[in-house]
Order: structure tokens, then C-alpha cells, then sequence
């Protein structure tokens, strides 16, 4: 009881240093947080979606708040890899936590551009594949919601890779396990689920979408029940980690995605309203470790027992 | 920036839907500067989930204060709080108004719609305090959107006040009282601080008038810090129109980065 | 403005005296409400789902509460559609607002013989066919998923259904507009929409989900966002009658689905919470055209406008 | 049953966590009978989302009270209510404990474990009005958990304490202290209230000592007046074991209905 509980997981391709990962478009680029926490208390975190070249986004508004959730239609405002690698990643070269980048496209190309490039730049952990982003094409579509545009892309990006694949999916499809296990033979090293729900609010006054965009992402403690069943169903089914996100604010949160079968989680937007929250939440993992007995938080993960 | 999550609310006025928090938070009061805000989480659940920003309206040694009205549930929930009940805040937030580029002799004035006197206060004391006496033009719907006349009169702050309605001061809006007054009292330096219509007026007028100008912008907002882009408005930078976080580069601009009519 | 407006709402098939309905599964056989309000006030209510024979539904924990939702996982334990023609329907014959029927099936065969059955008795304003239940098979799956078994199941419902049939389709796909199509395109008069979202929820201590069914249903406001956004990209598509329905609290919820394209809506957790919820969203509406000078509600659907 | 929207809470007491508050509602004070049980909403917006049910712990002429401990956030914001507050609640529900059939000279004991003393107060006062004396065994973790003791005595209703810990009363479970007095003080018909493996093992002595025995069940409760079907617990009616819901069918029943291991 007096031992320190073990809060390192290893995901075969990567080892942090505890499960809690900051989710990417929440985190800024890491530095927005050293006002409030030391990024090295962090299992790592996942700097915000970036594109080849820069992007000017959605215009305004681009958040409503709705029923314990938030919906966002930033759309991937962004600087672009090159300004990325030049003004960003030199700052983060030093920090003791693993810093993944995530990356989109446009087109298949764009994925390959993004990643080559970085290919060629240190200080990267590895690599999430959005492929599930509703904020930019026409309607909420998105890669991520098609077996067969899944496996392609990630099977391209993995070849050219030099770093580990991690695909971020998005729970808008009828079947995920179908979608996870796709990105799964396509090679990738892990699936990170979910990317946000494709909603939506009216302004009754003005009759208008309260999003100029019309639509918009979920996140938020809503969704978290539907984000859970979905890591559960993936995690059954998967050789590969799955790294489990959606609605997370707290440790107890945390507990019932490694529980489902998750590895490690993603915090998004928990970090908005608690500035200093991951490390809260590893604080609050150890402490409900050595009240519970467990010596390694990895005997948690998958550990859901029947009814 | 700081996250304060138990500050104490020492303090608590109201009148009608508005109302007057003095919260005691040292380290935030000894940085705070006109213009700048603070981001208040307004219940301990997930409802409302999003914390809620606020101008610091006035400092004192160890306490801020903020003033606000009743918007929805966040404001509402915040209005109910009583004294000695604790509070969770980060501030201060964003740039502020910028002061220092004031030449002496220069005239200034302001101008606040309803809620948006707010971050007056703090700004006519500070500017008296540096030797340029403000005047404030405040408006609002009808008498009872006016609680703070008295306040600024007393700090010897000169209000020139405006109704829709008519039921106090000049019945009109408030960018008409300014400029009623224009010819014979022009400002050379404005702050403007309201609704978007009212803004986006003085905007314009400045604009013909040449009157430099510097407006607090509002916009909703994730996080208030930067994280989350959700509070965007376009803003000439480098001459380039981007969409600009307003929590980090704002929420104050000057009248000529501004571009209205977010396309 | 002293002129009432006009709540009533012409479904082409069937006209409501306002568009608001409870929702199968929320609202028992109505009798339950009777306490609390004059079920004459309503637009009309959907009774609780029926299969041909009576069922056990599933062991309890059968709910949990989450951030702004409720899980459920009932199992549709009901009485049977005979003992609900001799014993319910007597007692709702004398009520002057439209009575509905979710019906449910193990199979096509199921389906058809209880809409058989009930077409030999009277007091009946239409069907709704209930191919969304996650809470009856494996792993949460219904005909509702997939177009084909969509189509067949309407198109053979509807060959000798004695009635409208209204199909409520599940929020667990895709692309929704797919499966509103097809039971559109297989003789649908209307689709109701939306099913309840596969979830779950794990307790950390006994690390056993909270639902004895693992998975069940998450309703209530959480889930408002996304079932608008399917309410409005379906509207969008579809000739027929589209009834929306998730989260709904208030007349402001009501405007918003009217809005995006719902014909008439369906009131279901805040049942629960607020028995005389329905009575009070009619009046509320009235308010609010009064307040707004429009002189019919169904000024009001469809009426977004653009961002 | 009725919807009472806005009941004022006229009394407030509390120890630690348990809590007791007294809610001004005439017609529903009126009709409630022991046993049967109130659905209270916590919050007015979505969060907590379902009301909350409780006991009918005693009754004046125009009110009732509850009593409580806090298990999660809907008891701890309904712990934060003050006297004057109002409260929307739903009752009398359920059908009570059933009194008529208990004959003359009958002698009638209870158990109740931790929060499950609540109902047995009202029960307790009605059946002492009907001629039957009740007492009372009380179990709690420790001591802190019995606050209600003090409260059985001055209305004359014998009480015999256990906690888990000893640091009050026998030191043991209740169901041991039951026991204890079975020789000696055998009674007729028993009441129970309490945790499921408490109700569980009385259960199981209840059937083999041959005592007839009512128990008050607890479950997850969506609405509390029997239109979710979320309540069940298996009874056996007519024969047939079935998931029946205990908001509208109890919440009390029978030993010898009531099977547990719902399976
Ligand atoms: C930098 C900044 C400083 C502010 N200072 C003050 C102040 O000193 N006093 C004051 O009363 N108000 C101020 N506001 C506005 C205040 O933040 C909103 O009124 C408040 O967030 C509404 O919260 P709510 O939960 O009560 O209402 P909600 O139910 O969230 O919203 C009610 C209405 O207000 C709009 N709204 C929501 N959030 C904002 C927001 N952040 N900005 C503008 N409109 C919003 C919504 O779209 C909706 O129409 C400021 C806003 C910003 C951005
Ligand atoms: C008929 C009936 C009468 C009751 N009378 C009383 C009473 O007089 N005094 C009292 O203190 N409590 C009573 N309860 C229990 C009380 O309703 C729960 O403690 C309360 O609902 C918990 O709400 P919460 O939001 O604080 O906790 P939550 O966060 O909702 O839950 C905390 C824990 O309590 C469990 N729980 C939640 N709801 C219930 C429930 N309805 N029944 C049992 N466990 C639940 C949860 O599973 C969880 O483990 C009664 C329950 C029933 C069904
Ligand atoms: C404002 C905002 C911006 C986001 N941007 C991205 C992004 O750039 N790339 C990405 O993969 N996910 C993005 N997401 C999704 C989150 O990473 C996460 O998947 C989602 O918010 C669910 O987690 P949460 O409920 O903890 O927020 C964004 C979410 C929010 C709220
Ligand atoms: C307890 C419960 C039982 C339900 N039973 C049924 C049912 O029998 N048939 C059906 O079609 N839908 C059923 N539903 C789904 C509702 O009718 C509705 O589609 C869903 O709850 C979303 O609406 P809401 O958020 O307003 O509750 C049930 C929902 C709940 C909460
Ligand atoms: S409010 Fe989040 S970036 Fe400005
Ligand atoms: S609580 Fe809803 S049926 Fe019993």
C-alpha cells in the first residue's frame, strides 16, 4: 500500500508515462497550458489538427453551448505544417511527454504532404490521422465513415510513415468496430475514437443556426454514454490499442474507458473549463489506485466484468 | 493568467436584472488592467458546461468586482450567489485597453451600451488617476438599464446619459447623444464597449469622424485563454484580414482592424 | 393578435389538433397521465411498444441517469397485443385526440401480425413501426441500420396495414437520410425520428456496467443536438411527414425541430420528470406565435433560414 | 397522486449527512400513508435530469417530512436547500404499508438499516394511533448514522441500536441484533426498510421463523407513478413470478412475493 501505483501503459509502438492525453483542437499547441500545468505531468498530448498549408476556418459563431455538451465548428483554423515545425515544435522539443500531431487532408495527398513533411522533423511521438473532422466538407462527411476510405488512406500514410499511425474515428457511422477494424488492416497502431457528433441548434428568435457553419461537432459529458459503448464494441474486437475519448471529467470518467477496454484516453473539452484538469485527473487515478489496491493502472484496462 | 477556484464573493449589489459581484482575489487584482476579463465557472456540474466571461468592472487592492445582467442560466446561476460563497475563476484575460499611447492633453471619452458600461468603471479610474478625465456616454433600453449613473458621477466621472425610451436622459440611442454632442465636445481618443449594432455604428462614425477609437469586442467563448478558437472575429493584422482569437488578441481593438460584418 | 392561432397540424394521412405527441415507451398507455393532465389536450400519444405476445423486457438495473440523459434498457417488457385490445384500448376509445401504436417484431412475420390484429379493432389513428429498438438484440442492432431490411419491413406493413403506418427510424447509422428514404420509397406515410442512442455506462467500483443489458438507450436533452441535425438534414430529402423527436423540454426545443423541417414532434423523458410537460409545451406554443404574430404553427416548419 | 410544483420547505433540520426537511403540501400531506414515497426534482434545469424519490418519513396536517442522506448530487443539492425555498414534488405515490389486516393483540416490530429508518417514524406514529406498539431496530455503519434514535423514544416508540462498528448499541448488524431479541420478544409481523442484502437476509428469517413480514424496496426509479417501466423487481402475482414495478405495485411487499437474486 505504501508503493506508488505504476500509471505507465505501453502501447507497443509507445510508451507514456500515464494514460491521460490532452485531445487535439482542445490543447492548442500544448504551450496555451503552461499558464496552469507543468505539460510534463502529461501522458502526452495532441497538438491541434494541422493541414499542409495554413487555413483560415469557419467563420463566426463557431461554438454553442447545449445540454452538458458544446458543439464546435472551428473549422481546423490552422497554421499549417511549415509554421508549425519552424515557430511551434522548437518550443516543445525539450518537454519529457509525448507529443503526437494531429494531421488532416483534403485528399489522400494532402495526409502523405502533411506527414512526409514532418517526417523530417524530431520531437514527434506520432502521428493521429483525422479522418474524421465535421467541420469541413459539405454536410459532416468525413473519411472516417467509409470501410473502404479508411483502409486506403491509412494504408498509404502508414507506408510513407516514419513514426506510428494512431486513427481518430468518428462515431457518425452505423457499425464502428467496422470502421476500427478496417484502419486496423491498413495497419495502424491504433484507433483514438471518438472525433465529435455531427449536430446542430436553432436560434428560434432569428430563425438561423446558432453555427455559421449550420453544423457543428459534439463534445462534452453528453455524449460520453455513446463515446463508452463505442470504445467497449471496438476494444472487443481490436488486436490494437484503442485510445478511448468523449465527455471525460474526471478520474472516474477515466477508470470507466479503461474499463471498457480503452488503453489510454483523450481529455478535449474538460481542459477548456478546468485549465488545470489533467493532472487533477492523474492525481485523482493514483489516489483511487492505492485506495483500491491495484499496483498497475494496465489492470484496469479491458477489466469490465459481465453484469 | 491565473486559475483562482476559490475565491471568495465578499461582496454582492443588484438592481433589477443587473448585479455587482466584489470577488477577492489578490494575485488577480494586483495584474488586472482596464479592459482585460475574467472567465467564471458557473456551477460545479455539467450544466452549464462552459465557464462565462466578464470585464473587470473595478480593483481594488485584493478584490475585483464584476458587473453583469441576467443573460440566461450561467448569469442567472451567478446571481444567485451569496456572499461569502466561493467562486471559480481564471483572469485576467486578453490585452485590455491600451493607454499608454495616450499623449497628454489629449481628450478621451466613452461610451457603453447596457451591460457593456462594464468595463468603464475600472477605465475612468485608472485614466483619472493617469490625468485624462473621462467622459462616458451610457445607454441603455429604459431607466432601469442605468444603475451605474450615480456610481460614476461620484467618482467625479462626468455621464451623459440616453434612453430608447425616453425615461431618463436623452431619448434616444446612445450613439445619437454622442454625437449630439461631437461638435462642441469632441473627444480625441474614444472607448466603446455594447452591443454589436451599437458598436459597429461608432465604429463608422470614428471611422468618418477620424476619432482614433478602441472597441471591446464580445464573442462566445470556449475557454477564454486561447484553446479552443472559438471566439473569432476579423481582424486586420499585417494588413491581412484573419479570422483573430478576440480572449488573446482582445478583446480590445482599435476602430481600423476591425472588420465588421464577419465575411 | 387577439385571434388564437391555429395549432393544428394536416400530416396529409392524419390531422392533429397541435403537434405535440409523447413518445411510445414514455408515456405508458396514457392512462398513467391521467392524474396529472386532460389527455384531450394533446396532439395525440403513442402507446408504449407491443409485440403479438406478452414479454418480460429485460432485469433490472434497467436505467441509469447521465450528464443531461437517461439510459434505458426496458426491453420493451409489455402486455401483448391481445390483452391490450381487450383491456387498454376500451378505455381510450372516448378520447378526442389521435391514438398511436408502436409496434414491434422479432421478425417481419411478427410485425405483420400484430398490424393484423389490430386492424380488426377500432380507436386506432395510425401504426408506428418500431424497427429501432436497441434494447431487444445483440449488441443494440435493429432492421432500422440498414435500408434494405427497412424497405422490405415497411413495404410489407404497409401492403396490408389497415392504417398509416409511421416508421421510427434509429439515430445509430450513418446516414439517416438513407434509411428515411427507403421507408419512404416503401410506402411509409411518415418516418418519426429519433430512436434512442446505443449507450452504456460502468460503475468503477464493482466494475459491472450499470445497465444488467450492458447496452441500452440514451434520451433526454444530451441527445437534442444531434436528433435535430438528423430532423433537418431528413426534411431536407423527404416528400413525407418528418415527426421529430429527442431531448424535447420545452415549446423553445418544439420551435427549433418545427423549424428545422418536423411536421409535429414527440415529447418523451421529460415525461417522466414533468408529468403535466405536454399540456404545458401546447400553451407555451400558443404564447409564442401570439407573442410572434404567426398565425398558424405550421408557418413554422421548415422555416430555418440560411446562417 | 399530485403534482405540487411549489411547495415551501417550512423546516430543515440536519446531522452529518443525513437530513430532514419539512415541505408544506396540504393535499398531499392529506392523503400520504405510511410507506408510500414522494419524487422530488433536484435542479430545474437537465442536470440531475430525473427527480429523486424518498419516503414519507412523518406528516403533520399541512406538511410532510423527509428524511435523507447524501449518495450522490441530486440528495446533496436537495441538502442545500434552505427553509423557504420551494420544491416541486410528486405524491403521495405508491401503495403503502398494508395495515388493515394486522389483528387485535397483534404484536408488530420493524428494521430499519441506515436511511431505510425513514418511513418507519410515520409508520411507527400510525400504528401506535391504531393500537399496535412498534419497536424499532436501528442499524447503522457507526453511531453518526442513527441519528434518528432520540426522535423514536421521545414519541414513546422503543428502539434498540446496532452499528457495525460498535459505537453504539450491539455491536454488529442489525439483522444479528434482530436475532438477539428473537427469543425473548418474538413479534408478530415485521417491518423492513433498508440496504438489499439487509432486506435479503430478514427475508430469508422472515420465511423460515414463519414471521410474516412487509419490506420497502428501493430500485432506480425514471418517473416514480409507473409509466417507464424502470422500477422492476421480481414478484411473484397470482403464482407467476414477473418483473413488476415496484413505483405503482409497492414500494412495499410481502416475504414470501419478493424474489430476490433477480433472476
Ligand atoms: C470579453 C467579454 C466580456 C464580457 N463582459 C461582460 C460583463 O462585464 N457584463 C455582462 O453582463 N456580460 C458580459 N459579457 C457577456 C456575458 O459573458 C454573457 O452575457 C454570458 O456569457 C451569458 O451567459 P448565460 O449563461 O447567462 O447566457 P446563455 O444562455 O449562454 O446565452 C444567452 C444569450 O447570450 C449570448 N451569449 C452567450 N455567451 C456570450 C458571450 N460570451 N458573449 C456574448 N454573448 C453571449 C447567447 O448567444 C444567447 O443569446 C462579456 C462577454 C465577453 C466575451
Ligand atoms: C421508494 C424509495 C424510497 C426512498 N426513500 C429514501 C429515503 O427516505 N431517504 C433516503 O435517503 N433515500 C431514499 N431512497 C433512495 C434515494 O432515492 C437515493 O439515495 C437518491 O435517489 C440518490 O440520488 P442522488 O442524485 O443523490 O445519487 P445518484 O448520484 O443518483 O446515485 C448515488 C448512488 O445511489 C444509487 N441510487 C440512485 N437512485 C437510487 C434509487 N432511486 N434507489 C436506490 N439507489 C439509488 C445509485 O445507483 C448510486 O449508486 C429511496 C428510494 C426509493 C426507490
Ligand atoms: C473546439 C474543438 C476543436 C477540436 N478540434 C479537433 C481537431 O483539430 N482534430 C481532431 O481530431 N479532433 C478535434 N476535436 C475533437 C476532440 O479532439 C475530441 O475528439 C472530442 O471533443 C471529444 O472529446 P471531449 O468530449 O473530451 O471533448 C475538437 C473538439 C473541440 C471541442
Ligand atoms: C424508458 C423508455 C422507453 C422507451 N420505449 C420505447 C418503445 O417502446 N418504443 C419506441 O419506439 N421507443 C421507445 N423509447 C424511445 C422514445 O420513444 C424516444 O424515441 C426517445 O426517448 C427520444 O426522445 P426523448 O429524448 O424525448 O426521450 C423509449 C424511451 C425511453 C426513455
Ligand atoms: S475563447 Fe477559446 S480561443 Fe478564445
Ligand atoms: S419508476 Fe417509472 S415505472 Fe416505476
Amino acid at each position: 500500500m505504501t508503493d506508488t501505483p505504476d500509471l505507465s501503459v505501453e502501447l507497443g509502438f509507445l510508451r507514456l508515462k500515464n494514460p491521460i492525453l490532452a485531445a487535439s483542437g482542445t490543447f492548442g499547441c500544448g504551450l496555451e497550458f503552461t499558464p496552469f500545468i507543468d505539460l510534463n505531468e502529461l501522458g502526452g498530448f495532441v497538438v491541434k489538427g494541422l493541414y499542409f498549408e495554413p487555413r483560415s476556418g469557419n467563420p463566426p459563431p463557431r461554438l454553442v453551448e447545449t445540454a452538458a455538451g458544446l458543439i464546435n465548428a472551428i473549422g481546423l483554423q490552422g497554421i499549417g505544417v511549415k509554421h508549425f515545425t519552424e515557430t511551434i515544435l522548437p518550443q516543445l522539443k525539450d518537454l519529457q511527454t509525448a507529443v503526437l500531431v494531429n494531421i488532416c487532408g483534403e485528399s489522400e495527398e494532402e495526409y502523405v504532404r502533411v506527414a512526409d513533411y514532418l517526417n523530417g522533423h524530431e520531437g514527434i511521438a506520432a502521428y493521429e490521422l483525422n479522418i474524421s473532422c465535421p467541420n469541413v466538407r459539405e454536410g459532416g462527411r468525413c473519411p472516417a465513415q467509409n470501410a473502404e476510405s479508411t483502409y486506403s488512406l491509412v494504408r498509404r500514410v502508414k507506408q510513407m510513415s516514419a513514426r506510428p499511425i494512431l486513427t481518430k474515428l468518428t462515431p457518425n457511422v452505423t457499425d464502428i468496430t467496422l470502421i476500427a477494424r478496417s484502419a486496423e488492416e491498413a495497419g495502424s497502431d491504433a484507433v483514438c475514437l471518438v472525433n465529435t457528433f455531427l449536430a446542430m441548434a436553432i436560434d428560434i428568435h432569428t430563425r438561423r443556426p446558432k453555427l455559421a457553419n449550420i453544423y457543428g461537432g459534439l463534445s462534452g459529458p453528453a455524449i460520453k454514454p455513446i463515446a463508452l459503448r463505442m470504445v467497449h464494441q471496438t476494444a472487443a474486437v481490436l488486436s490494437i490499442p484503442v485510445i478511448g475519448m468523449g465527455g471525460i471529467m474526471s478520474a472516474a470518467d477515466v477508470v470507466e474507458f479503461l474499463l471498457a477496454g480503452a488503453s489510454a484516453v483523450q481529455v478535449g473539452t474538460a481542459n477548456f473549463i478546468q485549465p488545470d484538469i489533467l493532472p487533477q485527473i492523474v492525481e485523482d487515478l493514483r489516489r483511487f489506485l492505492v485506495k483500491n489496491n491495484i499496483k498497475q493502472i494496465t489492470d484496469l484496462v479491458g477489466g469490465i466484468k459481465s453484469p | 493568467m491565473l486559475l483562482d477556484t476559490k475565491a471568495e464573493i465578499v461582496g454582492r449589489e443588484s438592481w433589477g436584472d443587473y448585479f455587482l459581484l466584489t470577488i477577492r482575489s489578490p494575485s488577480i487584482a494586483e495584474k488586472a488592467v482596464p479592459g482585460q476579463f475574467i472567465m467564471i465557472r458557473t456551477a460545479s456540474g455539467p450544466y452549464p458546461l462552459l465557464r462565462r466571461p466578464f470585464s473587470i468592472h473595478d480593483r481594488k487592492k485584493d478584490t475585483i468586482d464584476i458587473y453583469f445582467q441576467i443573460a440566461g442560466e450561467g448569469t442567472a446561476l451567478l446571481a444567485a450567489k451569496k456572499q461569502g460563497d466561493e467562486c471559480d475563476i481564471i483572469g485576467p484575460l486578453g490585452n485590455g485597453f491600451l493607454l499608454d499611447t495616450l499623449a497628454e492633453g489629449r481628450t478621451v471619452a466613452a461610451v457603453g451600451g447596457g451591460r457593456g458600461i462594464a468595463p468603464l468603471f475600472f477605465l475612468g479610474n485608472e485614466l483619472q488617476k493617469l490625468g485624462f478625465p473621462l467622459t462616458v456616454y451610457y445607454g441603455g433600453l429604459t431607466s432601469g438599464d442605468l444603475p451605474l449613473e450615480k456610481k460614476f458621477r461620484d467618482k467625479g466621472i462626468p455621464v451623459h446619459c440616453s434612453t430608447d425610451d425616453g425615461s431618463t436622459g436623452f431619448h434616444g440611442l446612445v450613439t445619437d447623444l454622442f454625437l449630439s454632442f461631437l461638435p462642441s465636445s469632441r473627444p480625441d481618443h474614444l472607448f466603446v464597449c455594447g452591443p454589436d449594432p451599437m458598436m459597429k455604428a461608432l465604429s463608422r462614425i470614428c471611422l468618418e469622424e477620424r476619432i482614433s477609437a478602441q472597441f471591446s469586442l464580445e464573442s462566445i467563448m470556449g475557454c477564454g485563454f486561447g484553446a479552443c478558437w472559438g471566439c473569432v472575429h476579423k481582424i486586420k493584422t499585417q494588413g491581412e484580414a484573419e479570422w483573430t482569437k478576440i480572449c488573446q488578441e482582445g478583446p480590445v481593438f482599435f476602430t481600423e482592424d476591425i472588420i465588421w460584418n464577419n465575411d
